[in-house]
């Protein structure tokens, strides 16, 4: 098992541009069972195989597809991701990067009335590892196993997998939600559904700096969920007020600080680690042997 | 992108909300003139994106065109939180009966954007808000729909139970809904929204901050970029896909990944060093990137030592190192470098390092306790 | 029994503006239950004993209204229309002429999300003789008994309601559901309560041209409905392409027409009268002597 | 408020829609100077609030100044149902291969605004709605979110399966639907949409239909009105609360209501008359309106016999016919006149009416019949 997507999840791409179709051949080749790609304009020729579509609509009649991962622009990207919803899609992975606030406010709104999951944007996406890919990670350093993970980062996450494949910790889902402001999915989501998972043992939260997600996530856990987690938060050294990178690194309020996360996440019984290093041991403590 | 107080109050008063007229210059005699033209008294205020700048002195009343002069004498050139006073707002002073608050921005948790009023309005908004959060409404604007007149209304009638202050306020709430959604910012705000003697509501603050994700589709919004010097070095570092924040410690950070970024500046801390810059070079790390993000990284006079932290993940590190040893070879580095690669290809990438003499680990925090180390021993030399 | 509103309808009105207020008058010597009233900056006061409000949501927490009758200005109206419906009331009555199609559109679609019913705009409300009037119809002409009265039109429904009250056929509920291109409730909305409603023996549709409403009635009425129609189409004299006053009475389509819809409301089994007398001795022969 | 076709492409091509730059002239002069700075050939195009121009011959091609000023000739000061053509539009001739058709109306039924869209565009677009209608493609819209772009993609993929030409035209489709929102329309219709040799999309004919009801938010719109000599005299009655529509009847009606007004009418036909106008004088029936309506009524020369059906509801049948008495009383009326009254009071109106010599009656089919055979009697005299 494995939340969200696995070996069957029928899986397209929206815009196959230089990023778009380079990682679609990523998804391929990992062996996501990717059905359609949708370029406008180039409905009817194929790529890799896969059939090419000009809208949404007809890639979900023609394929059934389930998940779309987008790499559309920016400026179009918001209506791509409400086009596959409005097709149909039960997730959609939301990769681009730099869409206006506004308009995600927007999405997000209407994707909640249609029932449509999203995660990002301005993410890498998810894995379940030695079964599906959507989205740009490294495959290679995943390794499938019982520690699930949420990131509001990018090659954090890669950092942090890595250390835990290489020290044997497998993982059944990874998932980078992605930093913007308004994001789909966030911690708690992913905490339900991993909670029912059977091959979940313990779930690793990697925060940030800005809002307040991860105190949320700290007191669902305290209160809902069954399993082990392990936290871990940078921006400890962010000066406040300063932008770092991402726009959900703005430190807005007392309670976005790294320092006021880490107290909460301890108050309410998640061990965080200090360092990637860190994580490895209270992983390998919160598995208590299993891997 | 924040905008400076005459630039919001143009656009506020361009989307209909009433906010003094004043007059913006950038030198003393100018600000004399400007005070003559409007009538006295007047205020001289200090224009920097920063908050606080009362209490810092950078607002002055003038009741005659000396006095103006003198004020802004004193304030052009201050210093208020590191932003240096470049530009002086003249106002009129006009005679205020009460101080109140609204500002919209975007609810992070309920994913929308949120009108925030208080009665309580003026410098100390932010104190209000941390002890007394009740004394705060709280409106959840649909992004479809916009701000109603009805909401406003509801809204306005906390503040004010005369009818004409009332409905004044909630054009003002409405239009200032419609002046955030128009130019899509993630902040606009009214500190104080003053009640004036004549029974009139008047902005007589304002503040405007612009998505960056957004000002594509508002072409003239670039026409208000006033950088400051320290904005011009990220704005410099943001054109070569570069993300930079300049601190003031001494190890210089160049990492692939804002997240992974934060965390290399934490164990730096972790270990006691001190971060010098937060530095993000994107998930792709071309050569030219690498030069650039290096020669931010020497033009920092505290930096005593290089950390270059990058994990291959779709980029292999093998292309990673080739593309710093092109880099580099440009460069006449006096600073001790520690390059830490890992991910796909890493062997190879060390590898190919080490053959040109660059330091290379495979452990982040091996990597940053080497770059503490050496920035201690060999960075006196500078 | 009635439908829509009796003498237990907790009704207020919204805007005391010169017909406002004249009307609130009018339906308190009715016998509606007026409860409260609203209008901005006179919050605290009272009208003719009846409290006044600010804002729609303290109308509501105060009084439990459940129905309100607009009479704000047309540049104000969708809005008003749109606090009542969010501050809870169940029935919202819109007599306001001259609101935009557009922010009728906005409006009616966010009613039906919260399930607000909306009479109107630009109608002369609806009464159920005997109990309760919310609109500003002539209470004089009602009389109380079978007969189920829904029109477009404002003064026409007074000639036909005056001729049936002096025939002796009295009126369960009579309704002006207003001439605009978007209404909120239209025929068959009404029709449904009205089948279920007792008192109602016999259902009189009072059409015109423009639209086709009349079509749909017809077409519910041969499926759906238990109770004698009888119909009247007004408009068979009007050229097509003209206005004739009401935005509704566009002729649009053939369809619109009058003949077209005399024509299908026949087809439909629905007897249509050519004149108003007409009207008295259907209902008559529809009631079968039952008053 | 119809614009006529110069109109509505200016407006188009403000909001981003292509369309031929051409010159509106309103005489052969001036057409002839237009074609010549526009270059040729051009098309000389009747500007009037009506379909079916093309088939009256009000649209003409011109290969030189010569056959713009002849065709300027021919076509100015031509009726086309009923519209006289005062102005002509001069436009580029482009060479077209094919014709489409989009447009935005609200649809009653479904209560929001709805695209249609059809390659069968041209001339014709109506019997194509009549005959084929599958050939017609609509997309509801939702009036909060607009049209979205992918909501165009997909209807415009069903017109063109070329990248380009879908493509702009989903701009074209979506630029419409903000012209439609932003003006308040409740029609924008672009027929022909056409695909040029060039590969490229533009609105060849325009009609935009304003929202009379939102005019109050456009104050610019106003100064694009231009009326009729019919449109003047209704809206000259509009400007004192009357609705008033000329016919070619012999019985001149004023009624209060519009529902009543056309029953009115009706029984006027059913009974074998013919109704000269539609004229409703509202709910409230002031001496002042009624005088303005007789007026209408009088200064129209098919008229041989007045019909006044007035039903008093709120208003008193007494007030209504003291009313008609002191309107009267100033008024000189050569014409047989039937007023009709019945509601509240009835009994005491009908008795005033009758005391000043005027015929009133309290049943409608009777008063129209009375109405005719008046007209058909003593209507000879005019």
């Amino acid at each position: 098992m494995s939340i969200l997507i696995d070996g069957k999840t029928r899986t397209m791409v929206q815009g196959l541009g230089r990023d778009g179709s380079f990682h679609a051949g990523q998804m391929l080749e990992y062996g996501t069972d990717l059905v359609a790609c949708i370029h406008p304009g180039r409905g009817g020729s194929s790529f890799q195989g896969i059939p090419v579509f000009n809208t949404a609509q007809e890639a979900v009649e023609e394929t059934d597809a389930e998940c779309s991962v987008v790499f559309v622009p920016a400026p179009f990207a918001a209506d791509a991701i409400l086009e596959s919803a409005n097709a149909g899609v039960e997730l959609v992975v939301a990769v681009t990067e730099g869409i206006p606030v506004l308009d995600m406010s927007r999405v997000v709104r209407e994707l909640d009335e249609l029932g449509t999951r999203l995660v990002g944007p301005n993410c890498p996406g998810l894995i379940s590892p030695g079964k599906s890919k959507a989205g740009i990670m490294p495959g290679n350093i995943f390794r499938q196993g019982p520690v699930g993970v949420i990131s509001r980062s990018g090659t954090l996450t890669y950092e942090v997998v890595n250390q835990l494949t290489l020290a044997g910790h497998g993982q059944s889902t990874a998932i980078g939600m992605g930093g913007d402001p308004v994001v789909g999915m966030k911690y708690n989501d992913f905490l339900r559904l991993f909670d029912r998972d059977p091959e979940t043992g313990l779930v690793v939260i990697v925060g940030e700096i800005g809002g307040s997600d991860e105190q949320d996530a700290a007191d669902f856990v305290s209160r809902n969920f069954s399993k082990p987690v392990v936290g871990y938060i940078v921006g400890r050294s962010a000066p406040p007020g300063k932008r770092m990178g991402h726009a959900g690194a703005i430190i807005s309020g007392a309670e976005s600080t790294a320092e006021a996360k880490v107290g909460f996440l301890r108050e309410n019984g998640i061990p965080v680690a200090d360092t990637v290093e860190q994580i490895v041991e209270l992983v390998s403590e919160g598995l208590g042997g299993r891997n | 992108m924040k905008l400076e107080e005459f630039q919001a109050k143009k656009l506020f008063r361009e989307h209909g909300i009433p906010a003094p007229e004043g007059i913006m210059v950038t030198s003393a005699p100018d600000a004399r003139d400007a005070s003559e033209k409007i009538g006295f008294p007047v205020v001289v205020k200090a224009q920097v994106k920063t908050g606080g700048r009362g209490k810092a002195g950078g607002v002055r009343l003038a009741g005659s065109p000396d006095e103006a002069q003198e004020a802004a004498e004193a304030i052009l050139g201050m210093d208020i939180k590191g932003y240096t006073v470049e530009r002086l707002l003249i106002d009129p002073a006009l005679r205020i009966s009460g101080e109140y608050y609204i500002g919209i921005t975007v609810d992070r948790k309920r994913k929308i954007p949120v009108m925030m009023a208080s009665a309580s309005g003026g410098m100390d908004i932010e104190k209000v808000a941390a002890e007394t959060p009740e004394r705060i409404i709280f409106q959840p604007i649909d992004p479809h729909r916009g701000l109603r007149g009805f909401e406003a209304k509801k809204l306005a009638f906390r503040l004010f139970s005369k009818k004409k202050r009332a409905m004044d306020t909630s054009f003002i709430m409405v239009r200032l809904w419609q002046c955030f959604n128009d130019l899509d910012a993630t902040l606009a705000e009214i500190n104080p929204l003053a009640l004036l003697e004549d029974d009139s509501i008047m902005a007589l603050d304002a503040k405007i901050v612009l998505d960056d994700n957004a000002l594509y589709r508002h072409p003239r919004m670039e026409d208000m970029r006033l950088p400051t010097p320290s904005d011009q070095k990220e704005l410099g570092a943001k054109s070569h896909g570069l993300s930079y924040v300049q601190l003031d410690g001494e190890i210089g950070c160049m990492v692939n990944g804002a997240g992974l970024a934060m965390a290399t500046m934490d164990v730096i801390k972790h270990l006691g060093g001190t971060p010098a810059n937060f530095l993000d070079i994107g998930g792709s790390s071309s050569p030219e990137k690498v030069v650039h993000a290096m020669d931010l990284l020497v033009s920092d006079p505290n930096v005593r030592a290089i950390l270059i932290n990058v994990f291959g993940g779709i980029t292999r590190c093998d292309d990673v190192a080739n593309g710093l040893v092109q880099a580099l070879s440009g460069i006449d580095l006096d600073l001790p470098m520690v390059v830490r690669l890992t991910g796909t290809n890493e062997e190879e990438g060390i590898r190919i390092l080490s053959e040109r003499g660059i330091n290379a680990l495979k452990d982040m925090t091996g990597a940053a306790r080497e770059a503490i180390r050496l920035a201690r021993e060999g960075g006196g030399a500078r």
